[in-house]
């Protein structure tokens, strides 16, 4: 399907309540700022949050904590954000925490139709608590399902009218994986050139994963 | 050449099964004539699983460029929008369903939807290819192929005899005969050429199959031409 | 561990006899040829081959075939050189055929920790054999294993000096993979240029994976 | 400060492991002073697990970019034959065995070498972050931390009570008064301060562990400082 543009809240009007979302981002570096903040204008809640973290008190995806739209967040450091632990201990948030490349690598898995594989992170540790764990040369390995989402939001620096994506240094993070991920990938870019201005070379996300471009 | 017209037709049935902005894998034989029988509006997008998106049309000989090639090593061009990446990202992108249509060619398909397109009779079976990668990730699996073998035999079965590249695959089949569309595992006649009849078409067609309640006639010179 | 550059030569008398090797290129695109060339001139032989295809009649790997060097070929896709075919007959050669996104997944798996993993693809046909099965989501998956290789033979277009590899065109194809898979990684450039002259975003294999530059 | 002192003397002694060319990951706290302390000749490349090599320094605050960060989120910079990848590739490139060495703080060590670094006792666990896969994949691991605790708790135990990050992973051990070797999960003394006897040593340190016999007195204000 060839790619939509329109504005952040058009873009997050597809968004259901009660949707899982992935969001880019590592601290406050490659996230979707625009989206997020049109996310949370909207009166939409009730989500399972995918993100690696939820920014900081306030900011970014702290917001959405705070105005009470997460009831579960999957990712491997909320440390960063105080008010993520008061939820918690409120019952007001359910907390799912992986190793980060473990995160990575679910997200990777169920945006190439590779529902589980084996990890040696985590073995013998309280997160492999309740999984199933296999040896591989001699090593125990820890069974780990894909990570799927309904909607991602991803951010990206520039992306040319096909969808083509490239991203802006360790803004890239988590956002090409979470791309892949999702029954439907909105991204914010800085800017939208015409196809053929990007190095075919070095284009990260090619077209196909992507279904909305927001600039605004 | 009549085989080489009767090919053609089929290319140009199955692209009428593409919608404007589908992205789209050809495999190798008929389904790579596609690409040229395109219905006017319907511009889509070519991946390669080699590692290519927005594959371009064969290059004049001046600008070929042996390391440009696409899954059947044909020489390829570039488009803009044009992107590379690797047979991993190539293959996730195919396994994790966002291609949209996937054409490929047959030697059996079975009245459920499993198709056989891999392994030759009679021949030692050294290649499969991306072909079983493909039927199982994109969405829409539309096989295009002759309705029989060139020796005569049916291809269309109620069991593939082959050994299979994917069990119940497949959406849509086009022949140089008919189109048939399954549905939870059953097989549906919804097109059939003016130039046969039902019971000719049954007597070349041991699979078994529905016939849809608004079955379409065809003049196989306008349509399938 | 720092690059090292050195000739062909030098770069495949690391080889040892018996060893698994993996060689990039889809058809004679992407190839190593300068790699393969010094391999066949060198006294090294039976080789597990993890690449493909094996070239085309005396082209490529189909040299090494011809020289007896190939014990036991693992790829997708040997339809291409019929020399493959007579060697299998013959019991020259072993072969073991796979798909090929199952291939390029064993292999990324193998260069990133992942000893196994499950997927949909030859579920339910002859390639599946023998093969553990498994449900996800109501449907067949195989469990399939990572590959690893003691030495793979990467083609890239440009390195620089630490390492950091680019790619041209579809020569990309498998070489950033089995750059990841092997403890002894060798690259054939077509140059080398100071570092640096690389853009940072469109580097494809950054240096940890590269042992070896040979450009000759 | 005492304190800072005692970090800076930690992290001068794992740089003396390091290697010219190492690849390497540094952790957050001690191990981020490292990159100040190495020895003459000594030229590392940095890696953030948040997908960069050729890690720079901190830039000045007119150049500084809030997008440049490195995994303990500190602002960075970029240098020659630096590159950028994506999180999937920057742990791939860890636990795939990639890495040299991960030089990383702790919590506690035990002695056969499993590590306690992630779950700070009393607090609700709210992030692990990437430590687990740096100490799987790296292929070595060296774990730079005070001693004690501030409050004076050992940290060097028998067997870890807190919550593991991983189990037999670690190789060297370095704190302010020793350097520890792990091998075949037994923990080996190979290097002491003078500041203090092997007996003090033995009285804060409840782990048991092997004294190697070339073990290395070595003046804390020469070789630390």
């Amino acid at each position: 399907m060839s790619v939509q543009q329109m504005t952040a809240k058009q873009a997050v009007s597809r968004i259901e309540s009660g949707a899982t979302l992935m969001v880019g981002g590592f601290g406050l570096s490659g996230v979707p700022f625009k989206l997020v903040d049109a996310l949370v204008e909207s009166d939409r809640r009730d989500f399972t949050l995918i993100s690696n973290n939820i920014g900081t008190p306030g900011q970014g995806l702290g917001k959405m904590l705070n105005t009470g739209r997460i009831r579960k967040a999957i990712g491997t450091y909320f440390t960063t954000n105080p008010d993520v632990g008061e939820a918690y201990q409120q019952g007001r948030l359910e907390v799912k925490l992986l190793p980060q490349g473990t995160f990575c690598e679910a997200i990777r898995a169920g945006g190439s139709g590779i529902p589980a594989f084996y990890t040696p992170t985590a073995a013998e540790t309280e997160l492999a608590e309740g999984k199933e764990v296999r040896e591989f040369e001699g090593r125990p390995h820890v069974l780990e399902k894909a990570l799927k989402a309904d909607v991602s939001l991803v951010k990206a620096h520039l992306a040319d009218e096909l969808g083509n994506l490239v991203y802006y240094k360790t803004a890239r993070n988590f956002n090409p994986l979470m791309a892949m991920a999702s029954h439907l990938t909105i991204v914010e870019v800085d800017r939208i050139v015409p196809a053929g201005m990007l190095d075919p070379e070095a284009i990260i996300t090619p077209h196909p994963f992507v279904d909305i471009l927001v600039t605004e | 050449m009549e085989h080489q017209l009767i090919r053609r037709r089929i290319a140009r049935r199955a692209a009428q099964e593409l919608r404007d902005g589908d992205v789209v894998n050809l495999g190798i034989g008929i389904p790579t004539l596609v690409n040229n029988e395109l219905s006017p509006g319907v511009n889509i997008h070519l991946h390669t699983e080699n590692g290519m998106m927005e594959v371009g049309p064969s290059p004049p000989p001046e600008a070929a460029d042996p390391q440009l090639i696409n899954a059947s090593r044909q020489l390829i061009s570039e488009l803009p929008g044009s992107s590379y990446f690797d047979s991993g990202l190539s293959f996730a992108m195919m396994r994790g369903g966002h291609l949209d249509v996937t054409i490929i060619g047959a030697l059996q398909v079975s009245q459920r939807g499993d198709l056989a397109s891999w392994a030759v009779p009679g021949k030692t079976v050294l290649g499969v290819g991306g072909a079983m990668d493909l039927v199982v990730g994109a969405k829409r699996v539309i096989v295009a192929t002759t309705h029989r073998t060139k020796e005569g035999q049916p291809k269309l079965l109620p069991e593939c005899t082959l050994p299979l590249t994917a069990r119940g695959e497949v959406d849509v089949l086009v022949t140089e005969h008919a189109v048939f569309r399954f549905e939870a595992n059953c097989m549906i006649l919804t097109e059939i050429g003016s130039h046969l009849s039902l019971r000719e078409l049954k007597a070349i067609t041991p699979a078994e199959f529905q016939v849809h309640p608004q079955l379409k006639v065809v003049n196989r010179k306008e349509v399938f031409q």
